[in-house]
């Protein structure tokens, strides 16, 4: 058998890996793309927690966390090219219009 | 019970009508209020001092004015047989005055003003003399002072006056400082103010202490010697006499009155009235003793050389007041104020002659500049040459009578009463010296003014030179209240009169010592007459090479020892510059404002510097986020 | 209930002497005219004063309770009450709030030209939030109008202000507002301490624990010392003064400043008798120091208000000295003292603003010989000079003596170090008065080249009450002293039975704070 | 699951159902109806159903579980959405002339304000950390829609910008926070969670605490404490101003309320722990919303920054830890939206045409134009700063007492003294409205629903303020019972 | 090491370096085709975890569905120069150290983590026995109902906020 802990630390390391690009990229889509992967990592915990629970809510959550992961797909990249008509960038160190 | 109370009221009431409608109704006929009411006053303190002599002594409450606790004092008034000498002299002297002002301030735009002030001066010094406890005296003490301020710069355009009398005013306080403080103990000591009270109960306290500073101090020294503040202040003893030569920016019937006649005399009579206290202490005894002495030859020092008609009996002032102290100081409570009354009138007459020689001179009032006048003004020429006989001490005037028990007293009171008799005397070799002087310079020689004030030169109007006739009377006859038992037997009228107040003193010594001393200052008194002669009739010359071989000590005298010049180095200058340099320049306004305006400064330069945090870009916000998870983890896990 | 006496009148009349200048400013909102403004203030003004009367006429002077108490229920949940009523030291502020507002109204009769209806809207609501004040028997309530005066306070300097008003006004009002912060988190404190009550009168009967006292006490010093101002945060007040018209001037050295040591008399003293003997060293300290510091820097001041203003912190060193000398007479003097500064100094602005109308300068230099052009304002003008000098005869004295007198009772040596300050009180005043007053005229000034006017009748109206009062105390004090007889002994009684006494118990529990 | 309770569940949800389909409407009536008006009204009114639905819905004294658990009906929650319910009325009342003038007048606009506004009654009912999520995601994706709205405006392009991808981050960490309380406890239920903290006895558990942390962070960045606050100036500043208020209040308020829920009811027994966390996150909440804000230029972010100190103050009640704490923090609440709606309702008075009247030197002398706006900006100012007799002090004045009634005294005085230094940006305002000379003309704009909306946050302010005793009497009952 | 574990050891090495691929790529098409092998991956492990219709889920939705809507917009926003730009911020040092950190912290904390709660009656062979969609399904619609509705509800939002903010016309 696989310890459950093995899981969860793969979670945690992608979800590391995640935060780590979020933090570091500069391409809003791979920010974004972070993000997603720090999602998916907390649906891996989520998934394990769930199977060695032998509970259902753990995969219940991951239904409802893929739903809005698509919600906010669609949100986000819409005020992606809504922002990128005003402000032909996407890097996210050049949109600092306010500040201070 | 009513005419007591109307004696200081009626000038009061002729105050505030003078000073309410004096400037638009009354004008120039405010002699009309005032100088009725303080005739009435007169009139009515005569009838106390018969009340009194027929051995009666007043006491009333009028109410209470201030009850705080266990603090109450009222207002009320003891007349006693020293209150009744006083009201005498201050009425009658005010009256004389007061009738002598109009003349000699008619004219003046400020005329309602003037006698409104002087109203208000009477009233106040009656108060002063009436009170029945201390914190009354302190009213009309203060009151007095309020108005010598008003009187001295009663010319305030002139910015001497207006310096003058806030000067006056201000060394003032500094004795008041000390009187107050002395108020307060003397109720803390005997709770209550009332003399009655305070005066039964004063031995109560003898040899008790008080610790205050970490040091113990004999209770009643302390107490005698705080009044005694008040009392040097008030009356120009050293240190705090700068005031008064200053005060003679004052119209003359002020220098008069109250610079000459009553107010300066506050001092020793408050000595006089807390004597019950003083004679407790031989610490405050001598010290008051050795003020009067010490400032007496001072004064009469500074006053050999002085120019000025007006500061020449000014100084003699402060000189005659520093005896009237060094009498107080041996216990001679009755030779005091026997001086002091005596004093009153040749010293009002000096003054209003003098007046009288400036008012002719048109307002000029330095001696170099007069000479012969005996010719022009007979008059006030002979009320003069008395005054300055009385105050020589030529013998059957009254100054002779008051002087020569003063020097006989402090003569027959021990060690240190001979040494303040010798300075006593050496005080009247030099009265009599720059008296004359002040006449020769005067009145004899020829005219040094300009021509056009020769031609003006005349004689005062009636209104003036009787008003010095009653004094010059008075200076003359004033005295036989007091005469030596030496001479004649129950002679001293006076002193007996004032016996229940002031007690009945007795030197030691024999009746050939006291007719040494009454010779030795009667010749002195020639003496100074000779001199004087000499110098200023005879050789006129000789003033300047005197000078000139003296010149250090001429300086010295003529420059007032330089007290003035001290003062103004050591307190005032420093202080205005303390307060403005380094109270108000660096602590105000860099330290205390320096915190107040920092820490807002200091706040705003923190959000200017915590708001560039904020970049704008979402991956720092977000860099911020994770940051602050990570030190929440790791001080709430791992540091906990 | 036993030791209050409800209000006995057939009418609510505290609450309609706080409640009437409300009213009247709410009633201001509607209207356009100046000159209806100006007279409606100055008639609600008057009624609030007329109104105010009885509580002098019909005060029981044999009692120290609360008297005209009203009390109901406002905020149950946290059982606070609308809890207001008078005592012997309180009814006197009331009073000399109400008489002022009225002069406040005059005197900007014609000086107040732009945003008239805001300003006299300011004027009547720190008229009621000042009252409120005084009359507060529940912590709550007053902390709300001890707070709600700084608002229309803050407008009044900073909109009608001089040239530096902005600047003023939030010092002002920051500056205040930081001790009263801290009085705010020692009043939830005494709230918790006290048993869940905000009753003042309560609360006072309350025996705290020494080290609570300690602390309670300094948080309320904050908020007071602050107000009096005393030494040494009083630099908000010559900023204010100075800036503020004239009328705010007035309010300021008036009343407003006189809250600061009412605290310390109804909040401080009964609540931490402890404390209270504990930092009365300290307290006389700062009030000798304000004393002397203040008069020293009249002493270098340039500018006619700032030198007014800075007097105030010398004078109401007094009262602060008086009222921590912890005797009767020291007490009564103090408070009588409040009075007293707030006629002669209230007087003073006023007669500064007066003279500001015609000149518009402040700058000594820029006046000399005003006795020759506007005598009878001169003579005024000496009046106040001697008054604020404290001159037997006038108010000042009756109250500075009877400081003195207390403090000196106390501690010998703070009675003779404040004594100095009135060495320098003469000073600075007779100074002033000869400056602006003496020598010759300023040649700026007078025919030809600008014209200056003696007192009118509507000046001469507002300073009449004042002068009066001036005299009347002065030679009758009794007429506010038996007001606070009563009360003060009480006050006194309370502190010296309260007190855990035994100084080494107090040092003990000094030992474990610090 | 029989019918009756089919019925009585659907009953519980009344309010949302009623909002959401309200919402639905104004989608459908945008595309009938050509006047904004009648839209906001259709609007307001389903609002006022809503909150007759939660008026009847109070006759339960007990909490009503529904839902298998997920949703929970009680006092609590109930309050909340009182507060959300004003909170759109008045939003919509400030928004309808404000939004025309930015061209942005949509009948989606509306619709997502009543969306959003329904995740946050989720938010405030959930009893599941799955509903807790989902209320949150539904309030949240359609703030960053309304913030993004005025779609010509790069700022307010920009600020959607921010607030989504902090706001997705942020929601990783919730859900990550969510899956290790799952994984430990088993449940995601808040009331079971509680359970399973004391019978597996994990309380000290750092796994548990870990999980709490992150759900701390998300609850945190929604209500923006420092140094999760960092999104809301930028956001705050480029949002539609109207949109600004309504962010200012509801997602903050829907924030606390599940922040109280988590925290008092799943964590209960971990208060010690969270308390050492929620202090110094308190104390530098406050230092940075009051010190930032002094430098601020633009009116719309120095109230950001004011909220931010506020959500400071409003956690002193959290962090008292009892009822009565927690209290003080809804009634805070209730009164900072009608202060704070108020003030923006003044902001957006001086927009017009070619005029964004956003920076303070617009507000220069504008008492002299304009006095009744000055002197309603003044109250709103003064009750910011807490000063009676305005509500802004009932309020702080009851968090400050609970904060000293825990024991917190430093927090107590760190918490006045820094209103004090707020004090001084709130007075700048005053400052420039009636102590300097105006620079250039400024032209309000009005209309009768922003009048309405301005005189109603005045009066609540003044009355609030006292009067404080119905509002105090309400929450205390409401979360108490 | 058993079979299970050996393939669980896959998993993670290639999920990782895939992850790291993902947020260290320069061009983001390949990124994005990083992510769709990683989704694989992951909708294996479901496989692995007994949860068949997430992993179906996972490919159809996250690969299928969002990751095409990737990169829909990185085509229509045309990053050509994406390219000869830097990848990184600034601040990329200090992501990494934060990445880096916030791995050992959780690592630390959660690295020794096993089940104690009690276990539910979702065994296996329970869910085995019905099928994983069906259970899925029967859970989800009673006890999941509200939020399955709230669900529904952040789609509607989501199409709504994306017309709004992404339709060409404006006024």
């Amino acid at each position: 058998m696989v310890p459950l802990s093995w899981y969860i630390l793969l979670s945690a390391v992608m979800f590391s890996i995640g935060v780590f690009g979020f933090l570091s990229r500069r391409n809003l889509i791979l920010i974004f793309l972070s993000l997603e992967l720090m999602l998916n990592s907390v649906n891996i915990s989520l998934v394990a927690f769930s199977h060695y629970l032998q509970s259902m809510r753990g995969q219940i959550l991951v239904f409802f966390i893929i739903t809005v992961a698509a919600a906010e797909a669609a949100i986000g990249l819409a005020i992606l090219i809504a922002f990128y008509r005003n402000n032909p960038t996407i890097k996210v160190d050049e949109i600092n219009l306010m500040k201070g | 019970m009513l005419k007591y109370i109307l004696i200081p009221l009626l000038p009061l009431i002729a105050f505030i009508i003078n000073i309410l409608f004096g400037r638009n109704f009354i004008k120039d006929k405010a002699h009309w209020i005032a100088v009725p009411a303080v005739a009435c006053s007169f009139i009515l303190a005569l009838s106390a001092f018969m009340n009194v002599a027929s051995g009666n002594v007043i006491n009333i409450n009028v109410y209470n004015w201030i009850v705080s606790g266990t603090f109450t004092v009222t207002i009320g008034f003891l007349i006693d047989q020293l209150t009744a000498i006083m009201l005498i002299v201050v009425t009658s002297i005010s009256t004389l005055i007061f009738i002598y002002s109009i003349g000699y301030m008619h004219g003046d735009k400020g005329y309602y003003r003037f006698f409104s002030y002087l109203s208000l001066f009477v009233f106040s010094m009656l108060i002063l003399v009436m009170a029945n406890n201390f914190l009354l005296l302190y009213f009309g003490w203060e009151a007095v002072g309020l108005c010598s301020y008003f009187l001295i710069g009663f010319w305030y355009e002139k910015k001497s006056a207006a310096n003058a009398g806030k000067k006056a005013f201000i060394v003032n306080r500094f004795g008041d400082f000390g009187f107050g403080l002395g108020v307060i103990l003397v109720f803390l000591t005997y709770g209550s103010l009332e003399y009655t009270q305070v005066f039964s109960d004063a031995g109560s306290i003898a040899g008790q202490t008080i610790n205050i500073f970490g040091s113990d101090v004999d209770l009643i020294t302390l107490i005698c010697l705080l009044l005694f503040c008040g009392a040097v202040g008030k009356s120009a003893q050293m240190p705090l006499h700068v005031w008064l030569p200053d005060a003679m920016e004052g119209p003359t019937p002020v220098s008069a009155l109250i610079h000459a006649a009553t107010m300066v005399t506050a001092g020793v009579f408050l000595v006089a009235r807390c004597n019950p206290l003083f004679s407790l202490s031989h610490t405050a005894m001598n010290t008051v003793a050795i003020v009067g002495g010490v400032t007496s030859i001072f004064a009469a020092s500074i006053g050999l050389v002085q120019n000025d008609i007006k500061r020449v009996i000014a100084y003699s002032t402060v000189s005659q007041l520093g005896y009237m102290f060094l009498a107080l100081g041996v216990g001679a409570y009755s030779a005091g104020i026997f001086h002091l009354y005596t004093h009153a009138y040749f010293k009002a007459l000096l003054f209003l002659g003098s007046g009288s020689v400036i008012h002719a001179l048109g307002n000029e009032q330095n001696m170099q500049k007069m000479g012969g006048l005996k010719k022009y003004m007979p008059v006030t020429y002979a009320v003069f040459v008395i005054a300055t006989l009385s105050i020589t001490g030529i013998p059957g005037l009254s100054g002779f009578f008051s002087k020569d028990e003063i020097l006989w007293r402090a003569y027959s009171s021990g060690e240190l009463g001979k040494v303040l008799w010798l300075l006593g005397t050496i005080v009247a070799l030099m009265t009599a010296f720059y008296s004359w002087r002040l006449i020769f310079l005067t009145f004899h020689g020829k005219f040094r003014g300009t021509h056009e004030q020769e031609h003006h030169l005349h004689e005062s109007p009636k209104v003036i030179t009787v008003p010095l006739m009653f004094l010059a009377f008075g200076a003359i006859f004033a005295g036989y209240a007091g005469i030596p038992p030496l001479i004649l037997e129950h002679g001293d009228k006076i002193g007996e009169f004032l016996g229940p107040v002031l007690g009945h003193p007795h030197g030691e010594g024999s009746h050939l010592e006291e007719i040494m001393v009454m010779m030795t200052s009667v010749l002195v008194a020639v003496g100074g007459w000779y001199g004087a002669y000499i110098m200023y009739v005879k050789k006129p010359d000789m003033p300047l090479e005197a000078v000139s071989k003296f010149t250090p000590l001429y300086n010295l005298l003529f420059n007032k020892y330089y007290v003035d010049e001290i003062y103004d180095k050591v307190f005032v200058k420093p202080t205005l510059k303390m307060s403005d340099k380094v109270v108000l320049g660096f602590f105000d306004v860099k330290i205390i404002e320096g915190i107040v305006n920092g820490v807002p400064n200091l706040v705003g330069a923190f959000s200017k510097k915590f708001r560039e945090i904020q970049t704008g870009m979402l991956s720092n916000y977000g860099l911020v986020m994770a940051l602050g998870a990570l030190c929440i983890i790791g001080y709430v896990i791992f540091l906990k | 209930m036993e030791n209050v006496i409800l209000n006995q009148l057939n009418y609510p009349v505290l609450s309609y002497t706080v409640f009437l200048p409300v009213l009247g400013a709410l009633l201001l909102l509607f209207m356009r005219n100046t000159a209806m403004i100006r007279w409606t203030t100055l008639l609600v003004t008057m009624a609030t004063f007329v109104i105010s009367l009885p509580l002098l006429t019909n005060f029981d002077k044999t009692t120290y309770k609360m008297q005209f108490v009203e009390r109901h229920q406002w905020i149950p949940s946290w059982s606070i009450n609308y809890f207001i009523g008078v005592d012997g030291i309180s009814v006197l502020f009331v009073f000399l709030t109400t008489l002022l507002s009225i002069l406040c109204v005059l005197v900007s009769w014609k000086a107040i030209e732009n945003k008239v209806k805001e300003f006299h809207i300011a004027i009547l609501t720190v008229e009621a939030a000042m009252t409120g004040v005084f009359i507060s028997l529940d912590f709550f309530l007053f902390y709300i109008f001890w707070e709600a005066m700084l608002i229309p306070m803050f407008l009044l300097i900073g909109v009608w202000g001089g040239p530096n008003r902005v600047y003023a006004a939030i010092k002002f009002f920051l500056y205040t507002l930081v001790g009263s912060v801290l009085m705010l988190v020692g009043i939830i404190v005494l709230y918790f301490a006290g048993g869940n009550t905000l009753d003042i009168l309560t609360l006072g009967t309350v025996h705290y624990p020494v080290k609570l006292q300690f602390w309670l006490f300094l948080a309320f010093f904050a908020a007071f010392a602050v107000k009096v101002p005393m030494f040494p945060v009083h630099t908000w007040l010559p900023d204010a003064h100075t800036e503020a018209p004239t009328a705010g001037s007035v309010i300021l050295a008036g009343v407003l400043i006189k809250m600061g040591a009412y605290g310390f008399l109804r909040f401080s003293m009964p609540m931490f008798p402890d404390a209270v003997r504990f930092f009365m060293t300290p307290m006389l300290v700062l009030s000798v120091i304000g004393i002397v510091y203040g008069a020293l820097v009249c002493l270098a001041q340039k500018d006619l208000k700032r030198l007014i203003a800075y007097s105030s912190v010398s004078h109401m060193g007094y009262v602060t000295l008086g009222i921590f000398a912890l005797n009767s007479q020291g007490m009564e003097g103090g408070i009588l003292q409040m009075l007293n500064h707030g006629i002669i100094t209230g007087a003073l602005f006023l007669m500064i603003g007066i003279i500001y109308e015609r000149t518009h300068t402040r700058v000594i230099a820029d006046y000399g010989g005003f006795a020759t052009l506007v005598p009878w304002y001169a003579g005024l003008f000496i009046i106040l000079t001697f008054a604020s000098i404290g001159l037997p005869g006038t108010n000042g004295f009756i109250g500075e003596f009877l400081v003195l007198f207390g403090a000196f009772k106390a501690q010998k040596l703070f009675g003779v170090l404040a004594a100095t300050g009135v060495i320098l009180g003469a000073g600075y005043m007779l100074w002033l008065y000869q400056r602006v007053f003496f020598e010759t005229p300023n040649p700026n000034w007078g025919p030809g080249h600008h014209p200056l006017w003696d007192l009118d009748l509507r000046e001469v109206i507002t300073l009449a009450p004042l002068f009066a009062l001036i005299f009347v105390i002065g030679f009758y004090p009794e007429v506010f002293l038996s007001y606070m007889h009563p009360t003060v002994e009480n006050l006194l009684k309370h502190i010296n039975t309260h007190a855990f006494a035994g100084e080494g118990l107090i040092a003990k529990h000094l030992m474990e704070i610090f | 699951m029989d019918m009756a309770n089919y019925l009585f569940e659907m009953t519980m949800i009344m309010p949302e159902i009623t909002l959401i389909c309200v919402g639905l409407i104004l989608l459908l009536l945008d595309l009938a109806v050509k006047k904004k008006e009648v839209i906001a009204v259709v609007g307001i009114a389903g609002t006022l159903v809503a909150l007759y639905a939660t008026y009847k819905l109070y006759i339960f004294n007990q909490p009503q579980n529904v839902f298998a658990g997920m949703f929970v009906l009680d006092g609590y929650s109930n309050f909340f959405k009182l507060i959300f319910y004003i909170n759109i009325i008045l939003t919509i009342c400030i928004s309808l002339k404000y939004m025309t003038i930015e061209k942005s007048s949509f009948g989606e606009y509306y619709a997502l304000i009543l969306f959003a506004t329904t995740g946050m009654m989720f938010m405030a009912s959930a009893a599941d950390l799955i509903i807790l999520y989902l209320g949150l995601e539904l309030m949240a994706l359609s703030t960053y829609i309304l913030a993004g709205l005025i779609r010509k405006q790069p700022r307010s392009n920009e600020a959607a910008l921010k607030y989504f991808f902090l706001g997705a981050f942020s929601s990783a960490f919730l859900l990550y926070g969510i899956s290790l309380t799952y994984g430990m406890t088993g449940t995601t239920n808040i009331k079971e969670i509680a359970v399973a903290l004391q019978s597996l006895n994990i309380v000290d558990n750092p796994i548990v605490f870990l999980g709490m942390i992150f759900m701390i962070v998300a609850f945190g960045f929604k209500i923006a404490l420092a140094p999760f606050h960092m999104w809301a100036p930028d956001v705050y500043e480029g949002a539609p101003t109207s949109i600004t208020a309504f962010m200012s209040v509801g997602p903050k308020a829907a924030g606390f309320a599940v922040m109280g829920r988590v925290l008092f009811e799943s964590f209960g027994a971990m208060q010690l722990q969270w308390n050492s966390i929620l202090i110094p996150i308190a104390v530098i909440t406050i230092a940075v919303g009051s010190i930032i804000a002094l430098a601020q230029t633009n009116i719309k972010r120095m109230l950001a920054y004011s909220s931010i100190a506020h959500a400071g103050y409003m956690l002193l009640g959290i962090i008292a830890g009892t009822a009565d704490g927690l209290t003080s923090t809804v009634n805070y609440l209730m009164i900072y939206m009608f202060m704070n709606v108020g003030a923006f309702a003044v902001v957006i008075s001086l927009r017009r045409e070619g005029f964004q009247g956003e920076n303070l030197e617009d507000y220069m002398g504008l008492a002299k134009k304009h006095p009744v706006t000055s002197a309603l900006m003044l109250v709103f100012m003064f009750s910011l700063t807490g000063i009676p007799p305005t509500a802004g002090f009932i309020g702080k004045f009851y968090v400050i007492m609970e904060a000293v009634n825990s024991g917190h005294m430093y927090l107590a005085i760190i918490a006045v003294m820094f209103s004090v230094v707020s004090a001084f940006f709130y007075l700048r305002i005053v400052m420039y409205m009636y102590m300097k000379d105006p620079k250039e003309e400024v032209t309000l704009t009005s209309s009768s629903s922003l009048n309405f909306a301005l005189a109603v946050t005045t009066a609540m302010v003044i009355i609030l303020g006292v009067f404080p005793s119905f509002l105090l009497n309400l929450v205390r009952s409401s979360i108490a019972g | 090491m058993s079979t299970p574990q050996l393939f669980f050891a896959y998993f993670a090495v290639m999920m990782t370096g895939l992850s790291l691929m993902v947020v260290t790529r320069k061009n983001p098409v390949h990124s994005v085709l990083y992510m769709l092998i990683l989704f694989a991956h992951i909708a294996a492990l479901y496989l692995f975890l007994n949860a068949e219709f997430l992993a179906a889920i996972q490919i159809i939705i996250y690969a299928g569905a969002i990751l095409v809507l990737f990169l829909f917009v990185i085509m229509m926003l045309n990053l050509r120069k994406e390219e000869t730009e830097k990848r990184f911020q600034k601040q990329w040092p200090l992501g990494i150290g934060i990445g880096v950190v916030l791995a050992v912290f959780l690592i630390m904390i959660v690295g020794k983590i096993a089940v104690i709660a009690p276990l539910g009656p979702y065994s296996i062979d329970a869910v085995r026995s019905d099928g994983h969609i069906m259970t899925v399904g029967k859970v989800l619609y009673s006890e999941f109902l509200l939020p399955f509705e709230i669900a529904s509800l952040i789609l509607l939002v989501a199409v709504v906020g994306a017309v709004v903010l992404a339709k060409r016309k404006i006024e």
